[in-house]
Parts: structure tokens; sequence; C-alpha cells
């Protein structure tokens, strides 16, 4: 007999076997002649969407073709963040539907990704700043989102190792989400996956689309390399490839592809026990369950569609990380590597329909994917089941840029590489 | 303090000096030129540190940079490092070592327990449980993992040692100084090129000084001893010993670090501890050798289980026997130079066991050592704990046997080290000729030789280092000069391994990830259960995520999961790595700009003087301004900042303008290059008028605002934000050279060049007066609101003069250069002197602007139009401008957007607070009810209470309406009354004066 | 990335400011239709995998900005042009 | 009337400290006082007209790309297309060129940093390949210095730089150098 619910009494059961009866997490089905939804990208996005769409909706003929494997794009790359502390109407309750979801996700998945709430720093240095989180924090509040300033001996005894003594750009204080944390990234996915193929989603690795069948305006299904398959409609969720497949159907989006990279230290006992960002500069950084210090800043700030960035970046961040807390020093940074982020024109993402008749586009996380990965899910099912935007994401509109409706956290316009 | 494992001669260590240092608290001996581990070695330690998961116990494996075991923390304090490598740690008078990821003891560690709950403890057991109750996660689970996982602790204070950075140039940089790289630097710098030769290590030479080789009729180690003193007297070549290249960049760009001085108690004074190269290099020899690979076979983790070509080293190099009984394992031709160079030593052979059939050159070896020799055989397990006693062989009939030992070399082949060939996306190719990937793609300009080619032969590394190395050169533009490469001893060795990759397990955990305690095992369930990609593989078993990056791991997973899944090795996948090489310590990454220098500080012309006065600084961008100028007595920033403001609107103060960005323009179309640049027009402006402008972004959100001032026909003069000069001199630019790049006009920055101050207050036309030379009136008439006049003060002194206002008193703008900028506070405060004056910061100009409504960054936040600002009528309906077109967007243009307006505490005891955002009297405190928020707040002394600007949905149309400002992150909830945002003389009859 | 500046010479990404795509012209403000071609040209990009004509200013530099034509799959530099030389030859759409 | 001005420099001691190394100095430090600094830019279509003016003026070529020509105490260092930063250890009335022209005289911070170890210290600072055969006198550039946006060139071969960056910064550059230069004989001083 083969195991295929988790708990820790499967655990123990198969502990006395050798482990010899785990099931695969999910099949590798071959591909059939059709199905209703063909969702693009395995990433956690995509996933997510099929789970949903099987959940939520009952729709269970769903196919996610992937091109690679399942989890190897940003799911896999991004430094595990979650948070809901955005400013803008358009965001907030977006992702606070994500936070939501974040938190009942072990149970709903049965799988366990680690949601881990320890609580997410932003420092503020200056007055301005300070007002300008207490804008964004009591934004959270009205929303219902757990918001609060924190003053500097506050700070000091949550975060002892910054630098508060003798800092070029002094801390005076921080907003803290204590619902945010991290959660661990690839079982994000693998979880998701797990689940679908449990609802019976094919999930169908090593399958990459070449292009689409679109007639009279409307979508037909995908060439893939292994073969046409048919779709009543088809999602994209290629996050940093978003403009290449799109422009497989026509398509030209308000997209371009950013390089951010991210790393990670070598594993070190308990150091820090928040997310804690620099307001000062391009430094951000948690600690593993495993140990290792996760950190980043900023994007690589040029197009890219390499996985990887250059040294101006990475010794930025090791600059802002050793001014903000000079005790990591001789701490050893163990690996970088680079993602590709879909960065929209305004910084938000775009779940929407397109002009062609069935297909639909979830994009412009810019490196707000993965925090966002259970309500873009969520979300696109709702979508892709009724045709009708989900109120949480209705300001996800393809038509905004248009329309001057624009969702800018950040404030700096039509350049990517700046949000 | 005898060191029983060290060897009576041999070794390029100073045997004449003898260096203590302490392990977990004991003193041994060692000396120069040990590492710490073949110290600790010499010493009989072989317990060193204990596995990250498991809390095995586990000794030394390699000695070098991949060593997944050997992991101490080194030195004490602040100076404490984690995870420090003791097989390069170079050892020094005084080093303080101790093991970590143990509690209380190396040797007796409680959290061993975790091997008994080894088989719950499989890979990606926590994905599977933990998961109830759900709120437990954070509370205990998690908290126990966590203080369970993670190795060495990193430092509690502050790195006390400097760090540098630097950047070198040159024509090849060679990566590697064995003998491929000595050659190749050899025959690179003989022709005059500039050559780097970088080398992690702090002695040159890699295999040559770890084996017992001849080249050319001397030995090796005595051939890269003249290497090294050639290369030394090159004039254009840089030797780097201690300095590892960690990874290949864009462009021919390599990071590299240097161990200036870890190997010294602390750096001499000055000196940094590590330094950073940035290295541009035109070409690139990689010449990095080869890592050996373990075979996984049971306990192959004990202490005494080492890399054959390990156990070569410190025979060798540290004349330290890693054991006196030793069992070779092998499957290749490797083992014949173990079984001699451990025979020479003087250490008791008890098996020599070769994986594949017969070997002549291994026969020959063992017969000489006196071995028992088994071919096709392999050792099954190690046994022994904390150190190994004795191992079981199995030979090729099946039959098993056990023997003593404390030493087993273990040779599975060795693997290129072509990591830094993949940085850039290089793919490399598994060969099977060599059992191994060798390079792919390589980086632009990368040659790569030697061993890291996969050529493991002396013979052919020379050959091929020297003429790499001279391609490298002549590609350059160096020809000349040449270099011969030696005879090299070498035989016909078999050095790749062909296999096995495992021994069928008997009992005991085979290990192939070390230090994060893959097991084979682990492997077989990865691919149970369905992650067999080589990515799937690594992230959930963690193999090769240790502080080693799989470079003794990486291989033998893929290998085993394609002998698991029946694939082949290529399908299977192929193992890309990502910088750096080996980890580097963020200090160094970070370099030398530290603290107070983390940025650069600006500081104003008047900064000397203001810090004569005491006043309170703040950091605004990297500029320093003075906050406000406490006096005697007052007690807080508001006392100080409300006498400030209240002087000015009642006599005169002095404010430091001169960060404000300043920009030149001129040109024949300096005018018609402004007009496209904001949104109001300025080619019309008269000559010696000055006005206020804003500019938009091209989506038609404001970006900047300042003033724009006409000094000639052709010449003006553009102030930007302090916040935004660099930003909007780059626009400016990009508009000038692309989008309008047939008119005429210049831009030049400016800000340094002129000391501004701002002179405010009824009677600041007094003040001007009184530094005005002779002949330039400065009255009303002669100099009137909106006014520009250039001038000399102080008796010749050219100066420039604004009749402009910020504060909504008269006021002036006198600008000289920069270096009379402290002459001129000075001669200001004295002039002002009869007048009342005071200076003030930039808290008394932010109430002041507060006051008069005049936008700030607060409201230039970026998401705000012109028409949210109140500034909609400035833009010109006659031309174009950027920003013009989509502005005007329907969502830009919604009346119901939230407008400027200022706002009053109806309680005008209350105080505002930034931040907080704007609900209806009445309304829930709901995102549903939100209609705006308040940007900027201020005490008006001349309103006596709080006032603030913010924006309202539809708030110039909501004047005398009374709202709530709620602030939930700090306990707000203040009823505030809607007014216009101008709170001080709003009819603008004082800056009129 | 090192990027050969015409005037100053080859010099490393840090010296560097990045823009986007050197493809996009200023639409005439007074044509019909200025607002969705505005939006086209504010909004809407190519991004393509592969050569990218960009706009970068040389900002530690000289200040030119200059159209580089550049692999966004290898970051490998080709063809880098003076910017205002090449608006200047394309009778620059701006006016 | 209010008394003359004194011009003071943006370096202080307490800001931009001496400092002196004992034996052989590896790099010394200096600033470049009372200098007339002046951007100079082409006009359009009048560029031919500049080059015979300071060719009058000061009996120079303008160079075309990024390269310092002297003739008695006039240089003009190339600063971009079209562009030059005019020096002068005399007092010098730039404006009266056929050009777009700026007094950057108060603008700009020079220092000087010579020595055997000239390179090797402004190499932790300055990214650019100042090796004799690439960069030697007469040649300039302007890069930055570890962010600090500076305009260099080389005066002779001890070597010399002489470093122009803006006013504002020159204290940070100075303390910058002053740094990297205290583990190679660093010898500092605000004046000679």
């Amino acid at each position: 007999m083969s195991t295929d619910r988790y708990s820790i009494f499967s655990v123990l059961r198969e502990a006395l076997r050798g482990h010899t009866g785990w099931k695969p997490a999910w099949r590798e089905p071959e591909p059939k002649a059709e199905y209703d939804i063909v969702i693009v990208g395995g990433g956690g996005h995509g996933l997510a969407t099929a789970h949903y769409l099987a959940r939520v909706h009952g729709i269970t003929n769903v196919a996610v073709v992937e091109k690679g494997w399942i989890g190897g794009g940003n799911v896999g790359r991004n430094t595990t963040i979650v948070r809901s502390n955005y400013l803008l109407p358009g965001n907030t309750p977006f992702y606070e539907h994500s936070m939501k979801l974040w938190e009942e996700l072990e149970q709903d998945l049965n799988y366990n990704a680690m949601v881990s709430q320890r609580g997410v720093v932003n420092l503020f240095h200056s007055d301005g700043q300070r007002d300008a989180y207490a804008r964004r924090g009591n934004a959270m509040r009205l929303h219902g989102v757990d918001a609060e300033l924190l003053d500097v001996p506050e700070l000091k005894r949550i975060l002892p190792m910054l630098d508060f003594d003798n800092a070029r750009f002094p801390i005076k204080g921080a907003l803290r989400q204590r619902r945010g944390g991290t959660v661990r990234h690839d079982a994000v996915a693998w979880g998701y996956a797990r689940a679908a193929d449990g609802r019976g989603v094919d999930i169908i690795q090593n399958c990459e689309v070449t292009g689409f069948r679109i007639e009279a305006g409307r979508i037909l299904g995908v060439e893939t390399t292994r073969g046409f398959i048919g779709a009543k409609k088809v999602g994209l969720a290629c996050a940093g490839n978003s403009s290449r497949v799109a422009a497989m159907a026509g398509l030209r989006l308000p997209i371009e592809s950013h390089a951010l990279q991210a790393f990670v230290s070598e594993g070190i006992k308990p150091f820090i026990d928040t997310v804690c960002t620099f307001g000062a500069g391009h430094f951000y950084i948690s600690q593993s369950d495993k140990g290792g210090l996760v950190f980043g800043g900023d994007i690589d700030g040029y197009n890219s569609y390499a996985q990887r960035g250059n040294l101006p970046t990475i010794e930025d961040v090791a600059e802002g990380g050793m001014a903000l807390m000079p005790a990591i020093g001789r701490v050893k940074l163990l690996r970088h590597w680079g993602g590709i982020m879909d960065m929209s024109m305004d910084g938000s993402p775009i779940i929407d329909r397109t002009p062609v008749a069935g297909l639909y586009l979830n994009a412009g996380w810019c490196y707000g994917g993965f925090k966002a990965t259970p309500a873009s899910g969520w979300c696109f099912a709702h979508l892709l089941a009724t045709d009708a935007p989900h109120e949480v994401a209705a300001a996800y509109r393809l038509d905004r840029f248009a329309t001057g409706r624009l969702i800018d956290e950040k404030g700096v316009g039509a350049q990517p590489n700046l949000h | 303090m005898s060191q029983p494992n060290r060897l009576a001669s041999g070794g390029l260590i100073d045997r004449t000096r003898p260096l203590a240092f302490t392990f977990d608290g004991r003193t041994y001996s060692g000396h120069p030129g040990d590492t710490l581990a073949s110290a600790l070695l010499a010493n009989g330690v072989t317990l060193v540190g204990r596995s990250f998961k498991y809390h095995r116990p586990r000794g030394v494996l390699t000695a070098g940079s991949e060593e997944p075991n050997a992991l101490v923390e080194l030195r004490t304090g602040a100076r404490r490092e984690p995870n420090v490598k003791a097989t390069v740690a170079e050892l020094y008078a005084g080093l303080e070592a101790s093991s970590q990821n143990r509690f209380p003891s190396l040797a007796f560690d409680l959290l061993a327990v975790n091997q008994l709950a080894s088989p719950v403890f499989v890979a990606g057991f926590y994905y599977k449980t933990f998961m109830w109750p759900a709120k437990l996660w954070e509370k205990l689970y998690e908290p126990l993992i966590r203080r369970a996982a993670g190795l060495g602790r990193a430092a509690e204070a502050a790195d006390p040692d400097p760090y540098e950075k630097t950047t070198a140039h040159c024509d090849v940089l060679v990566i590697g100084g064995g003998p491929a790289g000595l050659a190749a630097a050899l025959a690179a710098g003989r022709t005059g090129a500039r050559v780097i030769l970088a080398d992690e290590d702090f002695a040159l030479g890699g295999r040559l000084i770890a084996e017992r080789r001849e080249l050319g009729g001397q030995s090796a180690a005595r051939w890269a001893d003249e290497a090294e003193a050639e290369l030394a007297n090159l004039p254009e070549v840089t030797v780097l010993r201690r300095t590892s290249v960690l990874g290949a960049y864009d462009g021919g760009v390599y990071g590299a670090v240097e161990r200036v001085s870890d190997h010294l108690r602390e750096p001499a004074p000055h000196q940094p501890r590590q330094r950073f190269w940035r290295i541009v290099a035109k070409r690139a020899v990689l010449a990095a050798g080869a890592l050996e690979r373990p075979i996984a076979f049971g306990g192959n983790d004990t202490p005494g289980v080492m890399f054959a070509g390990a156990v070569r080293a410190y025979l060798n190099r540290y004349g330290v026997a890693p054991g006196r009984r030793a069992v070779v394992y092998a499957n290749n031709d490797d083992a014949a130079r173990t079984v001699a160079d451990l025979n020479a030593a003087g250490c008791e052979l008890v098996a020599v066991v070769d994986a594949r059939g017969d070997s002549p050159a291994l026969h020959a070896a063992a017969r000489t050592a006196g071995a028992l020799l088994v071919f096709g055989g392999a050792v099954a397990r190690a046994y022994g704990g904390q150190s190994v006693k004795g191992c079981e062989i199995v030979d090729a009939r099946g039959g098993s046997f056990n023997v003593a030992c404390d030493l087993v070399a273990v040779s599975g082949g060795w693997n290129p080290t072509i990591h830094l060939t993949t940085h850039l996306g290089g793919r490399p190719q598994w060969r099977d000729d060599l059992a191994a990937f060798a390079p792919g793609g390589t980086p632009p300009g990368m040659t790569v030789v030697g061993a890291a080619a996969g050529a493991f032969g002396l013979g052919e590394a020379l050959a091929a280092g020297a003429q790499a190395g001279a391609e490298a050169a002549n590609d350059c533009g160096f020809s000349g000069g040449t270099f011969d490469p030696p005879r090299a001893d070498d035989d016909s060795g078999e050095t790749r391994g062909l296999g096995p990759w495992r021994v069928p397990a008997k009992r005991g955990k085979a290990f192939v990830d070390f230090q994060n305690d893959v097991t084979v095992k682990d492997v077989e369930l990865a691919a149970r259960e369905g992650f067999r990609s080589v990515e799937h593989l690594k992230r959930y078993t963690t193999l090769g995520m240790a502080t080693d990056q799989g470079k003794t791991a990486n291989v033998l997973g893929l290998a085993l999961m394609a002998e698991i899944t029946g694939r082949s090795i290529p399908a299977t996948g192929l193992t890309l790595t990502r910088p750096p090489f080996t980890p580097v310590a963020l200090g160094a990454l970070g370099g030398a700009h530290r603290a107070k220098e983390f940025k650069p500080t600006r500081l104003p012309p008047s900064h000397f003087w203001a810090e004569e006065q005491g006043a309170v600084f703040v950091e605004t961008g990297l500029w320093m301004r003075a906050a406000y100028f406490p006096r005697a007595g007052e007690t807080d920033w508001l006392e100080t900042t409300i006498r400030e403001v209240e002087t000015v609107r009642t006599k005169v103060g002095v404010y430091d303008a001169s960060t404000l960005g300043k920009i030149d323009v001129q040109g024949a179309d300096a005018g018609a290059f402004l007009d496209h640049v904001y949104i109001n027009t300025f080619s019309t402006m008269p000559i010696g008028k000055a006005r206020y402008g804003l500019m938009l972004r091209e989506d038609g959100i404001a970006m900047d605002d300042g003033t724009v001032a006409r000094l000639g026909e052709t010449h003006y003069y553009v102030t930007t934000s302090t916040a935004h000069a660099a930003s909007v001199m780059r626009h400016l630019e990009y508009c000038r050279q692309w989008l309008f790049p047939h008119l005429d006009v210049h831009l030049s920055s400016i800000t340094d060049q002129w000391a501004k101050y701002a002179i405010a207050g009824p009677r600041s036309r007094d003040v001007v007066a009184a530094l005005a030379d002779d002949g330039f009136d400065v009255s009303d008439a002669g100099l009137p609101y909106l006014g520009v006049k250039e001038l000399t003060v102080c008796g010749g002194t050219r100066a420039r003069l604004f009749r402009l206002s910020f504060s909504g008193e008269m006021a002036f703008e006198l600008a000289v250069p920069a270096r009379y900028g402290d002459a001129l506070i000075r001669a200001i405060m004295a002039a002002g002197e009869p007048f009342g004056i005071c200076p003030y910061g930039a808290e008394a100009l932010s109430v002041m602007r507060i006051e008069k409504g005049h936008a700030a960054a607060a409201e230039l936040n970026g998401q705000t139009t012109a028409a949210d600002l109140g500034l909609g009528g400035m833009m010109s309906k006659k031309k174009d401008c950027i920003g013009k077109v989509l502005s005007q967007r329907e969502g830009l243009a919604d009346p119901a957007r939230p407008r400027l307006v200022g706002f009053k505490p109806v309680d005008r005891s209350q105080r505002l607070r930034g931040g907080a955002h704007f609900v209806p009297r009445g309304a829930a405190v709901t995102a549903a009810n939100d209609e705006g928020y308040m940007t900027s707040v201020a005490y008006s002394p001349s309103n006596g209470c709080w006032v603030g600007l913010g924006f309202l949905a539809r708030g110039q149309e909501r004047i005398g309406e009374i709202v709530r400002a709620v602030d939930p992150v700090r306990d707000g909830d203040v009823e505030v009354e809607v007014v216009a945002p101008v709170f001080v003389d709003p009819e603008g009859v004082r800056v009129r004066g | 990335m090192r990027i050969p500046c015409p005037y100053c010479g080859v010099r490393g990404l840090d010296e560097f400011a990045y823009l986007g795509d050197a493809t996009l012209i200023r639409p005439d403000p007074a044509a019909p239709g200025a607002e969705a071609a505005f939006h086209d040209y504010v909004y809407l990009r190519d991004n393509p995998a592969g050569l990218h004509r960009e706009l970068w200013q040389h900002a530690s530099g000289c200040q030119s900005w200059l159209v580089v034509t550049r692999d966004t799959r290898t970051h490998a530099i080709g063809r880098v042009e003076v910017a205002r030389d090449v608006a200047a030859a394309r009778g620059s759409g701006a006016e | 009337m209010a008394e003359p001005l004194v011009a003071r420099s943006a370096l202080r001691p307490h800001v931009a400290p001496h400092a002196s190394a004992a034996g052989a100095h590896g790099v010394t430090l200096r600033e470049v006082e009372n200098l007339t600094l002046a951007s100079v830019a082409a006009l359009r279509g009048r560029e031919a007209e500049l080059v015979q003016a300071v060719r009058a003026a000061y009996g120079l070529d303008l160079p075309t790309g990024p390269a310092r020509v002297a003739s008695g105490k006039v240089a003009f260092v190339g600063a971009g297309p079209g562009k030059w930063l005019a020096v002068s250890s005399a007092p010098t009335e730039f404006s009266t060129l056929p050009a777009a022209v700026a007094d950057q005289s108060d603008g700009r911070t020079v220092l000087r940093v010579s020595g055997p170890k000239a390179r090797e210290t402004l190499a932790t600072l300055i990214q650019l390949d100042l090796h004799p055969r690439t960069f030697g006198p007469g040649d300039a550039a302007m890069t930055h210095a570890a962010s600090i946006a500076v305009h260099l060139w080389q005066v002779d071969d001890a070597p010399t730089y002489e470093i122009a960056t803006f006013r504002t910064f020159a204290a940070t550059l100075w303390r910058w150098i002053v740094e990297a230069g205290q583990a190679r004989g660093l010898d500092a001083r605000a004046e000679d």
C-alpha cells in the first residue's frame, strides 16, 4: 500500500519500512488532446491557479504546461518573503487575501510550506519616511490589515544587531507587520502541484509552448514541443517570460523583463528572527530555517533574460548590509543567483482578459510575485472560471495604463527598473 | 606539545618554529606552513566537527576549499568567524578555534540523538509533518528546527577589521597556480603582457606541492618555487596568493577575494583583513584543477575516511600522517600514488581495494607496500564512530571481511573544477571518456586548461597551460618570450573514476552530501517521490546546498539519480553552479565605506559655521543640513523651531538654501527647451525675472518643481528640489540629447558653485541692503518680487540676488561663489544683528512652507498630478510639454481624485500627524471610507495650532467641511476642518513687501 | 558588463544609468489619437529576448546618452551609438 | 559697509584630516587652490568659432576626446562631446569665449594625488585602468570614486593626478583617499 496523505503518523509508518511506500508527489501524465483550461507556466502562480480551479471551482480538466521543471523559475529563486503591507487600495486587499491564504495553506494543501509569520520590519530613517510609512500603515489598518509603528527602543529589543549608534543614516523607527514573514518557497510549488495533481490536474513538464492556435480572435489551444494541446481557455502565468509568450499571440505588453538577484549566506545559528528592510540602502534580510541569511536588494536595472546579475548590484547589497548590521562582516556569502522579473510599468500586476477571446493574462508581478502566489492563483482561477475579475484583483486591469488608473506604489512612473 | 602524527621529515613546513594554537580550549602546536587541519591531524585530532542534521562526528575529508566536514569557529568576540574550513585556515601563533554545531561538547553532542530519529528525518520529512496544530509552527517546531540548524555563530558585535575593495586590469588573468596555471602565467608573463595569477592557497603549486613528483629533473615543489620567483621578477605580472577568484561576470569582469590578514592574529595597522578585487581581464586562463569525489558506502563519513589526494597532501606537503594503518579504496590509478606515498611515509598498508579489475600500476605499488590487494571489490562500510577503527571489505566474488585500520583513503575519481565556466551560462558536458563533466561553454575570452579541462596528466597540463598563456597574450597583442614546459614524470595513469558511485548498502549510512547529511537513501526517496530532475533533487534533499556548495557531492548525487532512474547522466541533468566559487565574507564585498562613511556626506557652505552655532543636523539625502539652531534654555526642537519661525515672520532669518539643485541653461534655444520640459512657459519671461515652474514625467505625473530665472537672452538659471537634483539633471540631458537634439541648449550643474542663502522676513531688505555694494538698488522698485539681479556684495564679491520667497515673507536669495559662503553667512548674521536676525533650519523652513501651502517632497510623491497639487492652472494651453498628453487621461483628470487642501484641528489643541488618512465624520474607519491622506504637518505659530496639508477627494470643493484624520498606527483620531492650503497671508501681501 | 562609451572608452556598468527601449519614438502631440499613441510609447514594450536597442546614459562619465545594442540573453554588447546623433539623424519626431 | 568676504576651502582638518606617515611617502595628497575653472560647451553651429577663439586666446587646440591640453597657466580638459573644463592657475575670464560658459571655480575642488603608490591608492576608489600603457600625462577621464563623481587627468609620470570633484563632496573624497593611503605611506596636507 502506498502512502499519499502526509502527517506525522504516515511519516512514522513509512520510517518503519524505509520510506518505500511514498507515492510520487505528482504524476507525469502525457498531455491529453484537449482540456477545458490550459495554464502556461508551471511556477507558483500557474500551479496555484490549477489548484484553486480544481478545489474552488471544481474544474479539473486542466493542464499546467511547463517548459522545464515545475518550480524552476521565480518561485524557487526568491527571498521567500510574504507580507501584505501595501499602500494603495488596488493592492492592499489583494495581498491581504494572499496573506490569509498563506495562513491556511498547510491545511489546504496537506503540505508544510513552513509559513513563518515572524514579522516584517521596514526601517525608516527620516521624518518624511516615517510619514510615508504611517500613511501606508494606516492604509493597511483601514483595510483590516495589521500594522504598527515601532520606535527605536522597541527596535533595539527585536533587532539588537542593527547599527543604532554609528550609522550614516540613523534609524528612527519602523513599520512592522507582524503577520508578514517567510515561506519555504520550493515547497509552495510542490505543495500546489501535489494538491492539484491529486484533484486530477495534469502537470506536464518539459513541454514548451511554441505558439497559439487562434481563429477568428478566439483561442483554440497551444502548440507545444509535445504537440498541439486543445483548450477552451488558456491562462498565461509566465512571469519573466510573459512578453515572449504573449508575443506569440500577437500581444505587446506593458512589461519589461529584469534580473533580480538574491543571496544566501552560509548557515549560522539563529541571528535574526524577523524580516528587516533597510530604508537608506538597498538591502533586506531574513534568516532561513536552515540558518542561511537570505537577503537581496535592487534589481540590476537593465532588461535581461539571463538568470544572473552583475557586480555593482552585488556590492551595493553588501554595502547596505554592512551599513545596517556590521556584525555580519565575517558571515560569508554562499551563493547568489538571479531571477527574471516581469516588471510592469507601474509596478503592480495584471490579472485580466486579453484582446484574444479565451486568452487570459496573469503577469507583471515585479518582485512581489512570491507573496502573491496564493491570491494570484485564487483570482486567476476566478477569472478563468467565471470570466469576471475577482473583487480583490479588480484593479489589475490591462487597460489601466490607457485610462490612467495606475497603481504605482513607489511613485516612480513608467520606468520598470525603478519599481 | 608533541605532534604524534608529524612525520620525522619532509613537508613544506618550517619545523624550526612552533606555533601554539588552541582547539576547543586545548593547546596544540604546529608550524608555519600548516593549515589548522594539518596541525590538528599532526596532533592526532581527527574529530573536528559535527554534521548539519544528524550531528554525526566528522573529521577532515579534504585538504582544500571543498571541505564539507572540518568547519570551525575561528577567533572570538567581534572577530568570531563561523564555518571556517580548517583545511584552508592558515595556522598562526595564538590561533583560537572551536568546534561548532554541538552541545555541550564535540565529543559528546546531545543532538546526536537526531541520528536515532534519522529514519524519520529523511529528505523532505518536514514538508509532511509539523502541520498540526498550525499555530505551533512558529511557536514550537520552527524555533526547535532553527536552533538545531545552522552551523557556527556569527559575531554579536560589529566587525572591527577594515576591508578594502580595489580594481585591477590585466591582459591575462590566470586562475589557479598549479602546474597549468604556473605554465600559463610564465608563458603569458614572458611576453610582457599584464598578467594576474590568482590562487586561493597561501602557497603556489597546487598538486605540485602535494605530490612527490619530478619536473625537469627536480622536485616539482622546487620547480614551483622557481616559477614563482621568476613571476615575481616580471614587472607586469602580479601574483595574488590567498586569493580566490569567486565569480565570472559580464564583460571580462571577475570577482576575487584576497585574504590579506587572515593568517595573522589581526590585521597590521591600516591593513585590511581582506581585499575584494574586481579584475577586468581581456583574456582568462582557468587552471583550477580538479576535485576528488567520494564513493558512497556505509559510514563513509566516519572521521578517518579521507580523500586519497588529501592523504597525499597531508603526507607530502605537511609532513603529517593522517593515519598509521591505512586502507586505500579507489576506482582509478591515483591509488597507486597513494599507496606509494603512504608506504614511503612509513604507514602500514592494510589493504588496497580497487573497484576495477587488475591494474598493473596498482599491483606494483601494493606489492611494494606489502598490502592486501582486492581487485573488483569494495569497501562496504567503515566503522568506528568518532574515528575509523576498521572497515568491511567485499571482494569481487561477494565475500566480505573486516580489517582494522585508522585511515581509509578514498578516491572516486576526479571532477574538473569548472565552476567559473558556468557562471555566464556555460553548460558543462558529460564526457564518458573522463567519467566527468568538462567545460561546455565558457565566458567570452576564457580558456580552460589542465585538470580543469579534463587533462589530468602533469605533462599535458603544463603543455596546455603554456600554450593557453602564450595564446592569450598573443590575443592581447603580445608576443616573443617563450616558455617550454619541463619534462614531467608522467605515467599513463588512469585517473578517471569509472564508478562505482555507490556500494550496495550493507549497514550504516552512505553519504553523498556530507555536510547536509544527504544519503543514498535520500536520493532514492527523492526519485520515488518524483523529484527526479537535478534541480528538484537539490532542492528537495538539500544536496549541494551546504557551505561547500556540493563540490564533493553534486556529481555523485547526479550519478546516483541517473543510476536509480535508469537514465544516462546527461539525460538526468547537469550541475550548474552559482558564484561565489567559495564563500566570501560580506565585509569584503562591502568594502571600506561603512558606518558614517557608508555614503558620501555633502556639506553645504555654511556647515562649519553652523557647527560653531551648535546646530542640530539632519541627514537629507547625502546632505547634512541644519535642522534647527537651539539656544540655551530651549528644551526641545519644537520650542526652537517656533522661535525661529516667529523671528522670520516678525524680523528676519537666514537659511542655507545651497542644497537646492542649480542648473545653468544656455543656448539660443534655451527658452524653447524649458518650454518643453515645464508645464508653464519661460521663453517669453523677461530677462531679470524668475518664476515658479513645475515639470511632469511623460506619464503626466508631477516630477519636480523649482524656480527658473532668466539671466540673459539665452541664459537661464534653474533650481530643482534638493532630493531630485540628480534625477532632474539626467532627465534634462535626456530631453536635450534624445528628444530635442536640434535645439541649441547646454546644461551645466552649478549646484556646488554657488552658496545661496535665503534671507527672509520683514527686515530682510535691510539686511540685503547692508550687504549690497553701493550702486545696487535692492528697493522694491529696484528689485521687485520675482526679480533677479547680478550685483556685488561686501566690497566686490560678485553675487546673484533673487527676490523669491518660500516662507511667504518678503525674502531674498543671495548667492555668492561657494568659497565665500562661509564668510557670507557670517556677514549676513553681522548685518542682520541690528534687526534681530536668527538662523533657521530645515524644520522652520518646513513649517513656513506648510503655512504657505507650498508643495514639497511629501506632496510631489510621484503619485500626484499638477491638478492634484492645485497647479493645474499653470499648464500652458498653447504648447505641448512633457507629460501634457497623458495627464489628460480620464483617470488622471478625474475630478474625484484627492486634491491638495489644508487642514486644521477642530480642537485647536490637538496635534496632527503626517500619514493620517481622512474619513468622513461619522463614517466607519475602513478602506471604503478612505478619502485621502495627510502629507505634511507643522505646528504653526501664526495660527497657534497644528496645521496640515494633504490630499482629500474633491478637496477643493469641500472647504469648511469637517472630516476625521485617523491615524490608527499611532492611535490618532482628530477632527479636522478642511481649509484652503494657505495658513498665513493668503493674499500674498507680505512677499511683495 | 562593460560598455564602450564612444567618448570615454570602455567603462563598467557602475558608470551607466539605464532607461530602456531606444526604438520608441515620442509621438506627435498634436496628431489625432495622440493619447493612444503616447500610451503605446510610454507603456508598451517589445521586451525581446535577444538583441535590444536601448538607452543608457554614461552618468558617471561624459553624461552622453547612448543607444546600445545588447543581447538580453547573454548581455553581449554590440553597437554603441551616441543617442543625440541617432536622434538627429532620424529627424527627431519630437518637434 | 560689510567686510570683504574671505575665501575658504571646503576642506577643514576635522572633516579632511591631515596625515603623514613616517619614512618615504608612497602617496601625497594636496588640495590645489585658487584655480579658475569653467565648463565650456560649444554652441550649435559655432564649434569652429570656439576652436579658433581658444587657439587665438590661449594658443592651444581643443582636444576632441578625453584629454588635457595645456599652454602656460591655461588648460582645457575634454568633458564630453563638445564640452570642456577650462582650467587656469591664474585669474582668467573664460566667459568671453563664444560658447556656453559657466563658472565652476567654486563648484569643484581639485585634489592632487601623486607618488609611486598613487595608482594603487586610487585603484581602491576608481575603477579605471591607470596603468601607464593605457593612461599617461595628458590623458583625462570622467568617472566616479566610489560613487563620487570625479574628473581627473594625469599631470606627470611621478605619477601625479589631479582630481576635480564637486566641492561639497570634497571632504568625503579626501577622507577616503586618506583611508586608502594610510597603508601606503601617505602624506596628506591641505597645503604645501
